[in-house]
């Protein structure tokens, strides 16, 4: 079964990503919401977790209107992460199986 | 699909119910179903109706009670959370001897068991929280 | 209802400082009666929640601990614990309340409803999940 | 001394109210003067009296307010938080044609300002919160 | 009142995911008319609350980043950056918007009210302080 | 000027405390409380950055009254690091000349 695994704090704050990472399967997403759009960014100290999880065949989504309301724009978003809007978080959450909340 | 919404923090203060809202919203907008949004811990917060936010802000208990009115949506606030909070319906209220009610129209005061039968009925359940 | 579904509750903080746990706690309770399959997970700062001689006379908040040990009562008997959380924490098993219940098909014999597992483990048990609570 | 408390977190979610309580009381016991309790953010909701916690816990609201009959502490919710949030005393409920007040016995409503001037008046400001 | 004391407000947290930042810029504008000394730090993730082109219409919040560029106009130009918080998230001065007040003693020249401090400056700020208002 | 620093969240979740530390001076004392008390413990990942910060001269004190709630007895914590109750907690506060809560 796949999951979605939803983000919404900072990782420069909380471990939750961290933990969300260190759990998350290849066939699961990563979806970075409210707080935990901050994460998405190029060159930030969470960024090599990602690009690891990433190796592993796992696939991150990032809300768009988060990180519109904190001024981050999308082309300073990690490659491979794509930016989905409130109805594709909805896809997401039905295309998986299960969704997880790292809250 | 069949939804089930589960919010953990009250209005204003985190997102939370902010990010619920749009989620159900979109959920409704692209033709799927939302079997029930339940509120816990101070997620009952948001079903009272005497909040009086600033008026070039949102009002997060109207825009819920507005959702619900449009989608009849089952909007249900958890009764021991509520009690330990000060949310009370006209039964709540008259049984504790408090001023009056305070619950937001649509909104509804049940029990726990509630949010174990959206888990069971619905084909995905999402958890927003702090 | 039509199935039986598999309810896994994700317990990630620490009792007292916050409600989560205590409230988390009682749906769990309340959700036995519904005859779903249930699992509970402890991990993060939620592996305290389990800790041995808790005493909240000096915070003057209600000490929940001993409900844990009635668990296996309603059946709630899989019970599975982060071995990262707890040494990341400096703790062990040890510090930990025995959590058990009596097996009717071992002739109601007493046993522990606790496992210890790895992040592996622990990414079966998300994945395996129908609905996931988190709190 | 002459200490003031800021409250950021309402009861039972958050520690900080019950921490704050605490130190509040041991600081008067121990011969210290309190200036002011100043509830703030989802703090304002440790002023409601519509909470009706289990018998077995304790009542957040009301030891505060038992604490400020003992004491003559001065209790104060602020006004634009508290509006936000739905916590009303008799004025804020008719002005703004809500069902009654819920504010808790001894907590007044006021403004911001009264947060500034415990900051300059107190010896030592402390913040509860999140 | 007696004395003048130093105000500094602790800005820790992101806008929008909390209240917490624009409840705080509530506090710093009615505090602004108390004519004490005011200094605003923004570390760790509260570095978010400054950034440039914030849009809210896609989340339906309150957009409050304009309220921080009339800072000047109440006398609050004393605002310091943690260097390090802005260089973890991948951020510059670039990404922030541009606080500026007009020196009344420079015949109201526009100047800017930010400085960028590293830890050290960071500890000098929090030890000079007479009241410290954390959110 | 000497600061009373209180942090009352678990370092294995949050970064207030290692940010705390990397603020702290030689003359304050930094009070663990609440979920913060997990921090006193002896060999937690916390551990280090705690005997570090000693070894500069900065002071650590635990609430023993949330160190009990949590089951975690005074004789766990680490060398250096005092248990203090709710009274110690308001001496504290009133022998430093400000306070620093990282919330």
């Amino acid at each position: 079964m796949s999951t979605l695994h939803t983000v919404n704090k900072s990782p420069f704050e909380r471990s939750s990503l961290d933990t969300c990472l260190s759990v998350v399967s290849n066939d699961s997403t990563v979806l970075l919401i409210e707080d935990g759009v901050a994460g998405a960014l190029q060159n930030t100290t969470a960024s090599s977790s990602i690009t690891d999880a990433m190796g592993n065949g796992v696939k991150f989504a990032v809300l768009g209107e988060d990180l519109g309301a904190r001024g981050l724009s999308a082309d300073r978003v990690m490659d491979g992460i794509s930016v989905v809007d409130y109805a594709g978080f909805v896809q997401l959450a039905a295309d998986h199986d299960n969704v997880q909340s790292w809250l | 699909m069949k939804f089930a919404i589960q919010i953990n923090e009250g209005p204003f203060t985190h997102q939370a119910a902010d990010t619920a809202y749009q989620f159900t919203k979109a959920a409704l907008e692209n033709g799927h179903e939302i079997f029930r949004v339940f509120f816990y811990h101070d997620g009952v917060n948001n079903g009272t109706m005497y909040g009086v936010p600033p008026i070039d802000d949102r009002n997060v208990s109207a825009i819920w009670s507005e959702l619900a009115e449009k989608y009849d949506l089952d909007l249900v606030v958890c009764v021991a959370a509520a009690q330990r909070r000060g949310i009370m319906d006209e039964d709540e209220s008259k049984r504790h001897g408090k001023g009056a009610a305070n619950i937001a129209p649509k909104f509804r005061i049940s029990g726990l068991g509630q949010l174990i039968e959206a888990g069971i009925e619905a084909d995905r359940l999402l958890v927003f929280g702090d | 209802m039509s199935e039986t579904k598999k309810f896994v509750y994700m317990n990630r903080k620490a009792p007292y400082g916050t409600v989560y746990a205590l409230e988390s706690l009682e749906v769990v309770l309340i959700g036995a009666a519904f005859e779903q399959e249930v699992q509970l997970v402890f991990v993060d700062d939620g592996v305290y929640q389990l800790t041995k001689n808790q005493s909240t006379d000096g915070i003057g908040m209600k000490n929940f601990s001993k409900t844990y040990s009635a668990l296996g009562d309603y059946d709630v008997n899989q019970i599975y614990i982060d071995e990262q959380s707890l040494k990341d924490r400096g703790l062990t098993m040890d510090d930990l309340q025995e959590l058990t219940y009596e097996d009717e098909d071992d002739d109601w014999a007493e046993k522990s409803s606790m496992k210890l597992v790895n992040r592996e483990q622990l990414a079966e048990l998300i994945g395996n999940a129908d609905v996931l609570l988190n709190f």
